[in-house]
Order: C-alpha cells, then structure tokens, then sequence
C-alpha cells in the first residue's frame, strides 16, 4: 500500500472535525473522497499533508510515518496537492509556476544559486522542458508566458494540478479539481487523470461531480460530519443506503 | 523609598496617558481601514502647532482646542482623499509606505510653516503640580485621561450600540457584505481619517503642555504609540489604553530603578516578548482565556 | 499575446549590465571627488537594498530593522581595527559575518511573524541594536563615536581616494548583481517567489519556507554588514546616529520606490534617492534663496506618494509603458507556442 | 518575479540612468581654474556645512543667518582686499553621511576653506575629507575631539569652547561654595557625552564626588525618574548637561518635585527659548556660558564688549532677533577665516598656517590664541557664570 490511514482525529473547539478515519490508498489508484460541505474531507486533505496536526492516528507512506512533518517534508515524502480555493503564485508566469512546483527535483542551495555552473545550467533546463512537456499535456503550453492570474479560472485549476504533478509525487490530493471548469475543460482533466494512474500516480479526490467520480475513482471513501461512513467500489457506494441517506438528507445532488 | 516608587508610578501614568491617547487614535484607524497610519504622530504635531499659533492670537484655550481639532480633522478627510483613497485596494505594503511618505511630507510643511523651534503649550488648569504622599502628579496627566476616558466611551458606545458602529465593525471582517448592506466602504475610510485627524489634534493640545512641542517629533510619538497598540494587541481599544499606560509605568520604573539609558531597550524587549509570545496582546490573550 | 519571460539567459538579457559597466566608466573620465563619493553611497545603499530587496521583494518579508545591520557591520569593522589592531580586510569579512550570524540567530523566532507584525519586531529589534550602539561606551563608544578607523587596504594597497573606493564598491556591488541575476533567475528564486505569493503552496510543493526565509534574511543582513564595514572604512569616523530607525525607513523607501520583486528596483531606488537628494540640495536654494532641507523632505515626501499611488510597483514598472511589441518578442511567443 | 521584459526594461534603464548620470555631472561642478592667477577682483571661494535641519537645526539656522549677514556686510565693505567672498552654505541635514557628501562638493567648487558643521558628529565625519585634501576646516562644535590630537587634525579648528573650559568654570563655582557631592545628568547624545567625559576628568583628585549620575533622551518627555533617583542621592548640588527642549522639561520637572539643591546648566541652554520653555522654572538656574548673553553686563573694559555689541546690532537689525552663542561661533569662525585670508590670500596651505599663528583675536566666544598644539584657542577667561533671575541673565561673577 502506498498510504495507510488508520485512527486520524482532529477536533476544533470540541467539535470532531474528523474522526477515526482509517482506509489505504494503492500505488496507482483513485480514490474518491466524498461527502456533504463540513464532512471534514478538506480538513483531512490538511491533515493529510501536514498543515494540520491530528490528535491520534498515524499517516503511513511507503512504510514512514509522517504524522508532526512538516509540509515541506510531506511533499519530498512524496504526497503534493491542490487547494478548493485557489492558491496559484498569481504574479508569476504559468510556466514558472509550474516549475516552482518542480521544486524538489533538483537540489541547488541558496548559495549554489549565485553562480552559474554547468551543472547548474544543466538542471535548470531539464526543468524548464519538464515543465513544458507538463504543460503541453495539460493543454496550457500556449500561455506559458503569461502571469497566472491573467488565465481563466478554469485554467488556473489546471496550472495547480500540473504544479502539483511537476515534482512528480507518487500521491496527489486534489481538492474539487473539476470545479469551475466548462465541460471541455472536465473532459481533458477526466483523460489526463487516467493517463496519469496508468504512469503510476496515485490520486486522492474530492469531488462533488458523482458522474466524474464513479467514472474516475478505483474505491470512493464517503465521510459525513468527520465520521467515515462507508469506503468502497463505486458500484459497492451506488448501492450503500447510508450513503444514500446521508446525501438525500442534505438534499445534494446525487449522479 | 516608598515615596520614591509612587513618584515613579505618578511619573509613569503620565507618560503613559501621553502613550495611550495615541495608541487609542492608531488603533481606531487601523481597525476601521486596516491602515496602520504612521502619520498619525503627525497629526498630533500639526494640531499642537496650531494650537501655539491660535494661542498666539489671543484666543481662549477651550476655542483653540476645538479650531484646532476641526482644522486638522479635514486635513485628515482632505489626504484620506487625496492619497489612500486613490490607492484604495492597494497592498498593506503600499499603504503602509504612503503614510510613511505622508508622514515625511507633513513634517516638511511644519517645519517651513513653524521652524525648528520648541514651543509650548498652556496647561489646560491653573497651578503646580498637585502632590500626593509626597510625590507630585502633573495635573495635565489627569486631562489626558480624561480624554482618553471619553474617546474610549464614544468609541464603544459608537461601535457597540449604533447601527452605523455595527456596521463599520461588520464591514471590516466582512467588506462584500458590507457593500450588500449598503455601506459605502470609501465613506468609511474617509471618515476614519477625519477621526484620526480630530483625535490626533485633540491629543497634540493635551500632551503639548508636557511634552512641549517641536516639528520633528511626531514620529518618535508615533512609534511609542505603534508599540503600546502592539501590546495592546493592534487592534483592541481597550488593549491599546492599557498598552499606552504599561508602557509609561515600564518606562518609568526601568529608568528609575534600573538604567536610565537602558529603558527603551526594556521596553522593546518586552514588545519582542509580547510579539512572539503572545502576537495577540496581552489583553486579547487575557480575554481568550477567559472564554 | 503578451510575452514576459526572458527565456534564454543569453547576452541580450545582459543588456543592463554592459550598460551599467560603460556608466561606470563615465566618472572616471569625469574624475570627480564629489562624483565619486555621491557614487560610493549609492553604491553601499544599493548593496544594502538589493539584498532587503531579495527579502522583501521576493521573499516578501519585510524588515524596518536594516540599519541595525548596517551598523553591526561599521562598528564590527571599527572596533577590529581600532582596538583589536586587525587587518582590514579581516575586519571588513568580520563586518558582513557578524551581523549575518546575528540574523540567523533571531531569524528563526522573528520571522515566524507576518506583515505588520513582523514589521514591528524588526523595528524593535533595530532599536535595540541602536540603544546598544549607544550604551556599550567601552566598545562602541557611545554617542560620540569612535574615529580614527583606518583606510582598507589590501596587502600594501591602499583605499585612500574616493576613485579607488568608488571602484572596489561597485566591483562588490556589479559581482553581486551578477550572482543576484543568477539566483533569482534559479530554482532558489522562483521558490522565493513562492513563498511571496502563497506560502502554503510553497510549503505544499516541498519547499521549506521556514528556512529559505531565514536564507535570505541572513543574505540580506550580510549584504547591510558589508556595506556598514565599506562605510567605516570610508568615512574613518563612525557614530550612532546613521544607524538610527530612520535609516531603517529609507532603506525600505528606496526599496519600494526602485520597484519590488524586479531585479534593477533596488539600484535604481538607491540611484534615484541618493539622486534626488543631491539635485534637490542644488536646485532648491537657486530657486528659493537660503531655503534649508524643509523643501527637499516635502517634494522628497510627495513623490513618494504619488508613486505609491500612480506607480505602485516602483520605478523600474514604469517600463511597461514602454512596452511595445517587437518583432524579437514575437519570435520568442512563436517558440514557445511550437 | 515580474519578468517585464528585460530588453525594454534596459532601454528606459538606460534613459533613465543617462539622465541622472548628466545631472549628476551638471551639478559637480568642473574643477576651478587656478584662483591665484585670475585677475585682481576674483572671488574668494569658501563653503559652510551647517546642520540647518534635521536634529541639530536650532544650532544651523542662526548659523546660517549669521553667516549670511557677515558675507553681506564684508561684501559691502569691498571683500578681502577687493575680493568679494563667494559663500556656499550647504545644508548637511544632521547627518553624518549627507555632511561627508556636501563638504566634498563645496572642496569640488574650489572652497578654499570650509566652515562648520554645526555639531560634533557631523564635524567629525568630515574631517577624513578635509585632511586629505588638505581644505581648512573651522568646525562650529565645541567636543574637544574634533581637534584633538592636533598631530591628526593639522587642518581642523573650532571656534565653540570645548567643554573642560565651562566645566572648570564649574568646579570652580562648586569649590568656593563648597559643594562636593554632585549629581551629574546628561543628554543620552553626542552633546551629553562629551559633558559627561570632560567632568569625570575634572573631578578626579579633586574632592568632589559624582554622587549620581542619569542620563536621558534628547526625546523623552518626562525626567523625573532620574531625579528622583538624584533626589534620594544625597547630592548637594545638580549638574545638567542638554540643550531644550529637554532641558527645559528637567528643569520643570525638577521644580515639580520640589528639589531644592541648587541647579547648575551646561551652556546649551544659553538662549532665551530655554527660559521661555522652562515656564518660570528656569528661574535660579546658573551656568556657565559665553559672554554674549550679558553683553551690557560685562565690564566696559572687556576686550571682547566692542564686537559684542556690534554683533548684537548688525543681527537685531537685519533678523529683528537677538543673537545667541551658536550665531557666535559662526562670527568667529567667519572673521578667523576673514583675518587669516588677509594675511595669505587664497592659498589653503597659507590659510592654515595663518590659521594656526592666530593670536588675541577677539571674537564673540572668547579671545583666541591658536597654537600648533590648540586648535581652539580660548581659555577659561571667555566664559562666565551667569544665573536665571526672573526670566533673564544675571552675570554672578
């Protein structure tokens, strides 16, 4: 397993934000995470990659436990993410902040930085074709050049997703990746997340589009106000009345 | 000795009631604009000058005050418009920078208007100072907490029981909702200067008879000030009074009792102290724990 | 399409800094002392403000407590030389190490501090170092100063004229805006960048902004350190009183006004500053007989002003006015559209 | 990073900077041919570096005010032997760095001597320049230290007494009244420092004891914390070194606390805006200070009461204004200047060597003997004591 999740408690001001969440995560798979608004799915997201720390529980990645890591060391750990409300370098080009993304793919220091040795040179321009290459795929090479905040909003979720695949992470978390964007822009995004999971990337999503969801997701993890209350196959979900309860309870749109 | 300390604390409250009465003006500012206006010690130099001149023609100290406090209440609406609201939406940096540089201008046109000169100022009451267990009280120390006793009052009847000081505070946490209810946020700002203005000339007359009054000191009093709102906790009223006081009686006791050359340094060490330890002040830290 | 980044690093991009090198090369034909000097300040002002300019530009953490580091590093290099007998160069060394290992050693707890709060820490913290400056008689000694500091010198080489002084700073500060280029232009940059724009992605993409802040606000404050050692060396007399809080402000002002977050900002703010005041001491009394500095801090006042106003990203933005596509540019757009 | 394209940015770089460079090269001036060769009424050239705003501004504007009215009247009067002096007074702003920048333009303009700065450390920071490019240099300061030692300061004169002469005017007071345990407060400044300096050095196997010893900032608005602490002291007698406005609020505040020791000032608070300031506090204050302030006080024999008078007139004529010891210092150094100018004509070396032989000169601060080794030249005999009585000086000596 890539990630194993067992226990993971968190409350805020005496009200369980999340509770005793357990479920893995495999090399290569989707797993959908979904729930009514306050489910406490962003909360685990932020647990997850370390900018919260859990009460109990233990977070698990290829064998290490990352619970009190920083972010930073969650990410060289192998886990990045995208954010539900945007969270893009704005004043930088596209393309740099995709390769600012590629952060931990190369190792130059601060003091490195001052010179230009060929080493250098060599590194920095592997990331820069890396970084194309990734925007190509995604469909976002042609405005490489511009400032991120003057691309459409729909874009600028596509430029988090490639910015949190350029450090080419084994576990990407992806908060609410296809909203706001027009159905054109879901069906690239619905390819492109496929392709990736036949390269090996692992994915967690918070989704509330069901139809992208049964369509994408290997297992679904259904949590209501931070309690886990079902996990399984999207057909094993479908057929879940707690589930259906849950959601016809909060009057949302169910696929 | 004991005579001795309550010299210190007499000494202490008066400093400190210089100290609060422009916390209190900073910290309205910020907490309506989010602006911290660090030409707020600037206001308090011009109206004090005004004061000296208005005085100077003979006027009575009740009509030189509130001329005073008037004038320099539209020269804060007149620069709110002239500068903040033309930057209106830019960074906290950038406002930051403009009170700076509003700052460097007005201490410029008070020195070409009233020189390098000191001045001073008559004291709001007749006679010395009024001696208490043997130690001496200034009696313009007891003014100034006057007002900031009143400025406290009007600010939390203002924000606490008018719908309009309900809707200002809103407006601060929430400007879209703001906007949806009506409240024009430009309006806002403009009157929190033309408060910051008044307040600060009020503050310039009062402290003047102590503090004497020179052109270049507004931004040592408006670091002090900055220090005590800090804390106070930057954004608290009440924190910012009894920031202002703690920082008078810290200053006096250190120079009495331990160095004089040293007590700014304690009083930055403290701030360090309360900066990294307890960012939100301390009163806000008292009140949380409260709850 | 707009085009904004300079995608190779070659020669064209260089165009700033061969410019620079024929400017500098002007004053030596003009063989001014005054020009010279006016040179040397700008030229330690701009050291100062290209490293507050990665801190604050880049980073975007601000500092009000650059002084204090300026002065660290002139009183480091007087007390060697004057009463420790060091070598100067030694001393000089000293000067930018000291005050970098002072702000690595409060960097950590302070800049865990945002905007105005990590303002009012470093401001704090300059006025410390200034009541220190002040009090520590026996070493600093005191409000008067310490003077006879002697000239740099390197071996048995002497930096005894303003030409020769003129020359070593702007050597300094030419290699220094060489490894700047590099640096912001490198991986370190663009994270530096990050941390500006949103430090939780920054941290997210693995980059450890707790320690990459506390990098450049070290950098920073060496750079401040270096330029206080020139500046003891310089002078020969050193005092307080340039160390005070309000040189902690005009560092920040030359800052802004050069533009943040741009590469030539900071020159151009030291430039421009350094500038105005010189002009402005000319001009003003020509035109207002026996007029003092009051003229010169109001019109010094409003242009700072109005630039927040009408050109908040500083001198070196005004270029986008400027901006017209040229065929070059287009060339480039074609490539990276292929 | 906004990445506006650099090779447009380097073009408006480049206007930007050849602008600058042109008017920084238009305002430095081209080097002055040589003076002695030009024709009989060529200007002589000298520059003053005065600290007319900032800090130290209520020493440089009667400075300036005086110096302006001096070159006038010389002017008028046909110059140095017919030629006019050609006076530039640049402002240094009280800083040390601006000082070091303005005395190198004024030396670029061919000044063949500077006067000023105004206070210590701006003097001090000038004083590399002047040596090394060998300029005479009359500082208006009075820390003894500017001119001292002399073997480095061959070019470097001060007009303003140095402190040890108003302090053994001092313990000269103290040993008659017999008063030998002292509490000594200090201006936290330059000025404070170098008071604080010449009395430890005074006092030493002397019988007097510093029995206290405060200082505080030129800024602090409240002293009575440190004389509370001098009033537990025991002192017999108090001993301030400041200048207003914060001498004036010691001294009220000293008057609030109900001290009685007697208070004895440094010469800095010798104007009226002291006694103005001090709102009736001032009253019973002695210090030492220049004759100026007692001018019809001073003896008709005082070799010094004939330019005292005359000074007093020619500036309450032109300012409407009574003069004060800074104006003073500025006079000195300007007729210094004038009377070795005469003598050596416009040559710098010659200047300071006339500079040096000056003897019995009589100036506003005292009468001036310069030697190789005292680049001041005044002795104790150019000050009195003087006491505040019911808001004016009264010479006690």
């Amino acid at each position: 397993m890539l990630l194993e999740l067992s226990g993971v408690t968190k409350h805020f001001g005496g009200i369980a934000a999340v509770k005793d969440i357990g479920f893995s995560v495999a090399e290569g798979s989707i797993v959908a995470l979904i729930g009514p608004n306050g489910a406490g799915k962003t909360t685990l997201f932020n647990i997850i990659t370390g900018t919260l720390p859990p009460e109990k529980g233990s977070i698990v990645i290829k064998g290490r436990d990352i619970v009190g890591l920083k972010p930073f060391e969650i990410a060289s750990a192998g886990i990045t993410r995208t954010f539900q409300n945007l969270q893009l370098f704005s004043n930088m080009t596209v393309l740099e902040n995709v390769m600012a993304g590629a952060h931990l793919r190369s190792k130059k220091g601060f003091i490195r930085s001052f010179f230009t040795f060929p080493g250098n040179c060599r590194e920095e321009r592997k990331i820069r074709e890396e970084s194309l290459a990734l925007l190509e795929d995604i469909g976002l090479v042609e405005t490489a050049g511009l400032f991120a905040s003057e691309l459409p909003f729909g874009k600028q979720r596509l430029l988090e997703i490639a910015r949190a695949l350029a450090s080419h992470p084994g576990l990407v978390l992806l908060d609410e990746p296809a909203a706001g964007l027009n159905p054109a822009e879901t069906e690239i995004l619905t390819v492109y997340l496929k392709e990736l999971k036949t390269k090996g990337t692992a994915l967690i999503l918070i989704e509330h589009d069901m139809q992208t969801v049964m369509e994408a997701a290997d297992r679904i993890v259904v949590l209501n106000f931070g309690q886990m209350i079902a996990e399984g196959t999207p057909a094993e979900i479908q057929a879940n009345t707690e589930v259906i309860k849950a959601y016809l309870g909060e009057d949302e749109k169910i696929a | 000795m004991g005579e001795q300390l309550l010299q210190l604390l007499f000494t202490g409250l008066t400093l400190g009631s210089i100290y609060s009465i422009i916390a209190l003006t900073l910290v309205t500012t910020f907490n309506v604009t989010g602006i911290l206006n660090l030409a707020q010690g600037e206001f308090v130099v011009i109206g004090a000058l005004l004061a000296v001149s208005l005085q100077g023609t003979g006027m009575p100290m009740i009509a030189v005050f509130i001329v005073s406090v008037i004038l320099v209440a539209i020269l804060g609406g007149l620069l709110e418009r002239l500068t903040i609201y033309r930057a209106r939406g830019a960074s906290n940096l950038s406002m930051l920078i403009i009170t700076i540089g509003l700052s460097i201008s007005l201490r410029g046109l008070a020195l070409l208007i009233w020189g390098t000169e000191t001045y001073s100022l008559p004291a709001f009451s007749e006679g010395g100072s009024i001696i208490v267990g043997g130690a001496a009280l200034n009696p313009q120390s007891i003014w100034i907490f006057a007002l900031v006793a009143v400025t406290l009052t009007g600010l939390y009847g203002f924000f606490g029981h008018t719908f309009w000081g309900k809707a200002v505070k809103a407006s601060v946490y929430n400007q879209t909702g703001a906007r949806l209810q009506g409240i024009n946020l430009n309006t806002i700002s403009f009157l929190a200067f033309v408060a910051a203005g008044g307040l600060g000339a009020a503050a310039g007359v009062s402290i003047g008879p102590i503090t004497m009054v020179t052109y270049d000191m507004g931004f040592m009093l408006g670091v002090k000030g900055f220090v005590a709102a800090a804390i106070g906790g930057l954004s608290n009223v009440g924190g910012a009074v009894i920031g202002g006081i703690l920082l008078g009686i810290l200053e006096s006791f250190s120079s009495g009792l331990i160095s004089s050359g040293l007590k700014d340094a304690i009083s930055m060490i403290i701030l360090l102290g309360v900066l990294l330890f307890r960012p939100e002040g301390i009163i806000g830290a008292i009140r949380e724990r409260k709850i | 399409m707009k085009e904004r980044h300079g995608y190779k690093m070659k020669l064209k991009n260089h165009r700033g800094f061969i410019l620079l090198l024929l400017l500098l090369i002007i004053p030596l034909v003009a063989d001014s002392n005054y020009l010279y000097s006016t040179l040397v300040i700008i030229g330690l002002y701009a050291i100062i403000v290209q490293g507050l300019g990665i801190l604050m530009g880049y980073a975007g953490q601000i500092s009000f407590g650059h002084a204090a580091f300026f002065g660290l590093g002139g009183y480091t290099a007087a007390i060697l030389t004057t009463r420790f007998q060091w070598p100067t160069l030694l001393a000089l060394l000293a000067s930018a190490i000291l005050p970098g290992i002072i702000a690595g050693l409060i960097g950590r707890q302070t800049l865990k501090l945002r905007e105005l709060y990590l303002a009012l820490a470093t401001l704090s913290f300059g006025i410390l170092v200034h009541i220190i400056f002040n009090e520590g008689r026996e070493l600093t000694g005191g409000p008067s100063g310490m003077s006879g500091i002697p000239n740099l010198s390197i071996g048995s080489f002497q930096f005894d004229s303003d030409q020769k002084f003129y020359m070593l700073v702007w050597l300094i500060l030419l290699m220094l805006l060489i490894g700047i280029y590099n640096l912001v232009h490198s991986r370190t940059g663009r994270a530096l960048c990050s941390i500006r724009e949103s430090e939780y992605a920054a941290e997210n993409a693995g980059i450890d902004c707790a320690r990459l802040k506390l990098h450049a606000f070290i950098f920073s404050a060496l750079l401040a350190g270096l330029a206080g050692g020139l500046y003891a060396f310089y002078v020969t007399f050193i005092s307080p009183s340039p160390f005070s809080f309000h040189t902690s402000v005009q560092f920040v002002l030359m800052a802004v006004i050069g533009g943040l977050g741009t590469f030539w900002g900071p020159v151009i703010g030291a430039v421009v500053v350094v500038a105005l005041n010189e002009l402005l001491r000319e001009i003003v009394p020509l035109l207002i007989p026996g007029a003092g500095g009051e003229y010169q801090i109001i019109i010094y006042g409003v242009i700072l002003v109005g630039l927040m106003i009408f050109q908040p990203k500083g001198l070196s933005g005004i270029g986008q006015y400027f901006r017209i596509p040229l065929k070059k540019q287009l060339k480039t757009d074609v490539k990276i559209r292929g | 990073m906004k990445k506006i394209t650099m090779r447009l940015r380097s073009k408006l770089w480049l206007v930007l900077l050849l602008v600058l460079s042109l008017l920084i090269s238009a305002c430095s001036p081209t080097k002055e041919a040589d003076v002695k060769s030009a024709g009989g009424n060529e200007p002589y050239k000298i520059g003053a570096v005065l600290d007319i705003s900032g800090n130290s501004s209520s020493l440089g504007v009667p400075e300036r005010d005086t110096l302006l009215m001096m070159v006038e009247k010389l002017n008028a009067n046909g110059g140095v032997k017919g030629h006019p002096i050609d006076l530039t007074i640049m402002d240094n702003k009280s800083d040390e760095t601006e000082s070091v920048l303005a005395v190198k333009t004024l030396i670029e303009k061919g000044a063949l001597a500077i006067l000023g700065a105004s206070s210590s450390g701006t003097s001090m920071a000038m004083i590399k320049t002047v040596e090394s490019e060998k300029v005479p240099m009359i500082s208006l300061a009075a820390a003894s230290s500017i001119v001292e030692p002399t073997s480095e300061r061959q070019w470097v004169y001060k007009t303003a007494q140095s402190d040890i002469v108003m302090i053994n005017k001092i313990i000269s007071y103290l040993k008659k009244n017999n008063l030998n345990k002292i509490a000594f407060l200090y201006m936290n400044n330059s000025y404070g420092d170098n008071g604080k300096k010449a009395i430890s050095a005074a006092v030493k196997d002397s019988g007097i004891d510093i029995v206290a010893e405060e200082k505080f900032d030129a800024n602090d608005k409240d002293m009575t914390p440190q004389l509370t602490k001098v009033k537990a002291s025991g002192a017999q007698v108090a001993i301030v070194w400041a200048i207003p406005p914060s001498a004036s609020i010691l001294t009220k505040n000293f008057k609030d606390i109900g001290l009685s020791i007697p208070l004895i000032h440094s010469h800095g608070v010798g104007n009226q805006k002291f006694i103005e300031l001090a709102q009736g506090a001032a009253d019973g204050v002695i210090l030492p200070i220049g004759k100026l302030s007692v001018t019809q006080q001073i003896s008709d024999n005082d070799s010094q009461k004939k330019v005292l008078e005359s000074y007093i007139a020619d500036y309450s004529k032109k300012y409407n204004a009574e003069p004060n010891s800074f104006g003073g210092y500025a006079w000195d150094a300007f007729n210094l200047l004038v009377n070795a100018l005469e003598k050596a004509g416009p040559d710098r070396v010659t200047i300071r060597d006339e500079l040096e032989k000056t003897q019995g000169f009589v100036g506003i601060s005292g009468v001036f003997n310069m030697t190789p080794q005292d680049h001041n030249g005044l002795k104790e005999d150019s000050a009195v004591l003087v006491q505040v009585d019911q808001g004016k000086w009264k010479l006690i000596e």
